[in-house]
């Protein structure tokens, strides 16, 4: 469905955890965000590309893709970007229950998601529509879960690619058991690059604050096992602002467990792509767990049932509104000559067409069967369940017999 | 008497108490500016400022936990939980804290808290929000538990539920949020104790004993009965620990017959105790065994199938034909 | 044949399935070196290594959360909570990862997670340690729950646990672990198959309904009630999800009357459950209500008042004679 | 029961969060023991008094009592360890189901409660008998828990100081949101020494681990409440050594919080002392939260069910006994000249009567009264409790009236 970044390459260090960087945190006042430039990601954030679309050298990570990737990553992100809109106006017209909004997360999720290999195993949260694409996950897949036929479509073991989990953080540790297990399999610090596997694990700000996100870097830094916790920090959770989390910039967290933490600039595709693609091969190599903070914005509502007029400015919005991670890998692509009118078109025309199948797609999916899911629940059957079944199917039948019955008198 | 919607009675109410006891904090996720994602909030920041009304951070034992130190100190915290799927990262504290502080220190503390949870479904929600956990805490001593099925029951439950001095789960039923129904915001007093269930229609062939969200569809079924001459009484149990089946044991002996309906799944719910109870205390009194209707025993199913899976007024009619055809 | 505690049966059955299958591997606190604080585990690690017995960091919900991902990998995670009262943290990643993953991936993600959990009292231990709170994981679709009363189906019973593509809830009734017994080692396959119930003693007066600590209560009470002439019948559930009732059923035919006996506190317990079912099964051969035998309603108490909180033989006995008295 | 050592005089300042020192941790290899001397406790660890009962200087801390005030600790201490193997002796005897011992963790213990001041409330774990000591707990209302006579048998209000936790952590969350409840109250940063308040909470390395834990530091720092997290690192959980729960110094865990951590020689009552009195000082102050990692070590089993042989070798409890928290000050108060032989022959006599008042005092309990219990669950009793407690109050005198026509016949 979109093509895969080449995944070789020179490889920027992680920092290493004596690179800490000192804590500027006041330790008076009551909560508040952290003095300085929390809203601007600070000057620790790693920035290839700036929001006017200009390259940037960064001592440490360096994107080692060429053009052709660049223009790759502009694809996903539009398409990705017209999969969310259209998705929110199925939301709207009736056809789904609901929608998370990947909205000014893309680069976030197709910079870091393109910086996986096909072995790497991805736990996403619930927003990360971009990561799925990367994955070849069918966006009808996505809009089934949201429109409530089912929990989730895919085989995760197929792809590699997890269902959604709803509860917040909790695939944070399901994605450190696993790491664990490419441990035990021996798949970490062989040198091959085809064996050697990462964890990937998507959460946002809010979940940074649960109890199971925390237990996850206990484990996965006494283990050392080989997973990237990918934090998405769009600075809200629902209407909680981010310092509602954490009284210091959250990269930091990692600090206080013993593994490395940056902060990137999540509406940086490059960034995006260079820090994680760093880390995952830290952890390949054995190096063990790191925390990527990507500093983004969630641009729309949270889910389509929120209306963030309550509790957020406009003009907060229209100020990330300049930072639009599309905007500025368009403007880079067209300043330097690297598209002309045609890709634009094509792009234009390839997302039509997608967004058609999206909706039609919705729209026409099959109720889901309850009588099916009683099959579904455990591997062993039990003649409970059995029994459950055979007496829902025969009132379901009877039921509409009688209905119909009714509709003939 | 005022027109009110559940959510509304229930924000009436919370204010109500926050004027009366300057004690009362709210604490949750998003229960300030936003109001809750309910908005059963609604407001009550703006009126009552930061430090009653307590945006926290996104962690549920912590939201639980804190509330345990808060009311040591002489608050009395009314925690939201955001839905019912998401109280489980909470359990500990409530089951092994909140419960047994008061046993535990020989009745020295006290932990006045009431934690609301929006339950059960119905509302096209995807996973983890549309469950019915009531029979968790029900099975654990030292908590009490109590659902409203009506505006005025919202209105006046909550209140008495924060007065109380001990834990109170307190289960609103999300799906009724938006009812809309007459409330006496006048009376000087509730009008019904806390801990008392309530006959909200009395009948005759046999007792539809239901509570929160399933009153509305017990009293639809009971009134679609009546076409065909069957008489049945409904019971709201409003309180389900502890029980209170005195007026229900009373029905049964009338009736002979009951029929338990909640949304929960069937296996291990409080249909099982009620069941329990009512054949040990009227045994020679039924006609036929106390039916349940309930969820089935699988996982919430995809919201598209929701309707499917929950009790609704035609399972509950094929209930009362199998009851009284025995 | 050989003679083994119930504690021994287990490290024995643990040991076969490890040996039997790579993939198999232990977590827990302290079940490393320590092997366990009841020595469950003992050797193991010494055995299999520490990349097969995993010594966990002190977080019950990690162990949990992590074996889901183990499980996904490939691996069939054997986790111990260390006692009753401490599985609570890890309450959210059971009830909504570990019993929902199957159905939520349509079948595609089986999870092959045992969670050996000690519990009940009778060991005179504090607070938290004597908890039987088996009712909270047999009201969850998605799990499958059993436990063990004797040293034989101990050490059938896990290995079935382990081999099972479910995940298994599996209670070990702590203050029967040094209770020692026959166990057949030398079959080549289960006696029993894991989720049937088994009718231990047979009798036509009363049925006794137990499992995990009760059983060995309940046959001393039926060998006393013998005394008196009463012949009781005692059924070993050894499955409380899925539940095995046919024997059950067949009993409850012949015998007019069933008396359920657990620890955990009635109201709630899965003596309800059974007492539900069984009504309205056997309804035209009860001579009278089912009767329930439990701890009260009560969080656990003290360790020198247990004797007088805990179902006991007289406890039995007294609800024979009310159960015969209909 | 014991003098309170006074609470005012000059504060050593806790080292802001920028003065965090680097971490050294690498990030190879599989988990283990932070590289360095970790098992002496590291440069970073503050000690005032050397095992050798030499006084220390240090450039942050300074111990500012006089020589009765560690007259008074030593004290403490003795009786602390007498009630300890008394009850310890007591278990072995079969008059307690079980006791955790504090054997080693004295000074951790008295120095940290010394330092409180009346109005803070502290929230212990279940090893805090030292502690208790200091808020004049009587050791009986210890051993009765212990007993299995109750469940915790003093009123926390009364005597600011909360029953023993047994679930690991949880207080830490209890101790947080009471500390809220101060802020709201306006009892932090008015000046007042009698009305500004902390809460100190108890735990060790083992908790360090749990979500709980982990969200108390979150929620504390969040809301800037006035709570010192008081972390007894006594190197084990039960057979897991405290590297199991960090790769890191715990010291630093609180770094990746946003507040500040101090490792002290938790064998050393004075650095204890000096060190929690400025946590608590800034706490008080509106400073926020801060985390005290006490070094130091459990000398005995688990408890008296566990058996140390099967997981730690003897030469560690060897080394170890060079360290003992009592023999260094008796060895300062001795070389010093700051007693004489009739000061220990005093407090040997005391000793000897505390114990035979826990061993008398234990002995004579009388059995709980199980029916009591149904009046002590809820605030506002339930007519189906009042009922269970009605059968069983007769079911239980039936019996017994049976039991003794059975003896009569
Ligand atoms: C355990 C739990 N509690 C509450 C919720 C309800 N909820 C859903 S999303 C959300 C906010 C999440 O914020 P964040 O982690 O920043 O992710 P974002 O939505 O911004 O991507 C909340 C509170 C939940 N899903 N799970
Ligand atoms: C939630 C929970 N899990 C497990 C236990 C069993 N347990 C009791 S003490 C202990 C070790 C605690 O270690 P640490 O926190 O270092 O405290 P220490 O005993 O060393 O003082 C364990 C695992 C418990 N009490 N609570
Ligand atoms: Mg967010
Ligand atoms: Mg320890």
């Amino acid at each position: 469905m979109s093509p895969d970044a080449p995944s070789s390459g020179p490889v920027a260090a992680i920092p290493p955890t004596d690179g800490l960087k000192e804590c500027t945190v006041t330790t008076e006042g009551t909560f508040g965000p952290a003095q300085g430039s929390a809203q601007e990601g600070g000057p620790e954030l790693v920035q290839l590309l700036t929001p006017e679309g200009e390259r940037r050298e960064h001592p440490d990570y360096t994107f080692d893709l060429d053009d052709e990737a660049i223009r790759g990553f502009y694809r996903d992100m539009v398409l990705t970007r017209r999969i969310d809109s259209e998705a929110t106006a199925l939301q709207r017209q009736g056809e789904l229950g609901i929608w998370a909004s990947l909205l000014g997360q893309e680069a976030a999720q197709i910079g870091s998601a393109r910086a996986t290999r096909a072995q790497d195993f991805i736990f996403p949260s619930y927003r990360e529509h971009g990561v799925a694409w990367c994955r070849d996950i069918d966006p009808l897949a996505l809009t089934s879960m949201f429109r409530g036929v089912d929990h989730g479509a895919w085989d995760p073991g197929a792809v590699n690619f997890h269902l959604y989990t709803i509860v917040i953080g909790a695939q944070t540790l399901h994605a450190t058991g696993y790491a664990m297990g490419i441990q035990k399999d021996g798949c970490v610090g062989t040198g091959d690059p085809d064996r050697d596997t990462a964890v990937m694990v998507y959460f946002g700000d809010g979940a940074s604050a649960q109890g199971d996100v925390n237990e996850a870097f206990i484990w996965s830094s006494v283990f050392n096992a080989p997973v990237v916790f990918f934090l998405q920090n769009n600075q809200w959770a629902i209407s909680a602002p981010s310092e509602k989390q954490s009284r210091i910039p959250l990269y930091r967290r990692s600090s206080g467990f013993g593994f490395p933490g940056v902060r990137v600039d999540g509406n940086d595709v490059l960034a995006c792509y260079a820090v994680t693609k760093a880390a995952l091969q830290q952890a390949r190599e054995g190096g063990g767990p790191s925390l990527v903070e990507a500093f983004t914005y969630r641009m729309g509502a949270h889910t389509t049932t929120d209306d963030p007029t309550r509790y957020r400015l406009q003009a907060e919005l229209e100020h990330w509104k300049h930072k639009d991670p599309l905007a500025r890998v368009k403007a880079y692509l067209t300043r330097n000559g690297l598209v002309d009118a045609d890709f634009f078109a094509e792009l234009e025309r390839e997302a039509d067409e997608l967004a058609e199948r999206v909706r039609s797609g919705t729209r026409a999916m099959p109720e889901p069967n309850l009588a099916e899911l009683f099959d579904l629940v455990y591997a062993e059957g039990t003649p409970e369940l059995q029994e459950q079944q055979r007496w829902y199917t025969e009132y379901h039948a009877s039921f509409h017999d009688a209905a119909s019955a009714e509709v003939a008198r | 008497m005022t027109q009110l919607t559940l959510a509304k009675a229930l924000n009436a109410g919370m204010r109500r108490a926050m004027e009366g006891n300057p004690k009362v904090i709210v604490m949750g996720e998003d229960v300030g500016k936003l109001g809750g994602v309910f908005r059963v909030t609604d407001g009550l920041q703006k009126d009552f400022g930061e430090a009653r009304v307590i945006d926290t951070p996104l962690a549920e034992s912590g939201i639980i936990g804190t509330a345990v130190g808060l009311a040591m100190r002489g608050y009395r915290p009314v925690c939201e939980i955001q839905f019912d799927g998401f109280v489980y990262p909470a359990y500990d504290q409530i089951v092994s804290q909140v419960a047994k502080m008061r046993v535990r220190s020989r009745g020295k503390v006290t932990l006045p808290v009431v934690i609301r949870i929006p339950y059960g479904g119905g509302i096209g929600a995807v996973e983890h929000h549309s469950e019915s956990p009531e029979a968790y805490f029900a099975h654990t001593a030292g908590l009490k538990v109590v659902t409203c099925g009506n505006p005025s029951d919202a209105y006046w439950m909550i209140q008495q539920a924060i007065a109380s001095d001990d834990p109170v789960i307190f289960f609103e039923p999300k799906r009724r949020y938006h009812d809309k129904a007459e409330v006496n915001t006048e009376l000087s007093a509730p009008p019904v104790p806390l801990h008392a269930s309530q006959i909200v229609r009395d009948g005759t062939d046999a007792t539809l004993l239901c509570y929160g969200p399933m009153v509305k569809t017990c009293l639809a079924a009971a009134e679609a009965a009546e076409q065909d001459g069957q008489h049945l009484a409904v019971v709201d149990l409003r309180t389900l620990s502890p029980f209170d089946l005195g007026p229900v044991y009373e029905l049964v002996r009338r009736t002979g017959r009951v029929i338990v309906v909640h949304e929960a799944p069937i296996t291990g719910g409080l249909g099982a105790e009620l069941a329990a109870r009512i054949t040990q205390e009227c045994f020679f009194s039924l006609e036929a065994p106390v039916l349940r209707v309930g969820g089935f025993d699988l996982p919430y199913p995809p919201a598209r199938a929701e309707e499917e899976y929950l009790p609704d007024l035609d399972r509950v009619l094929d209930a009362v034909d199998r009851v009284l055809a025995y």
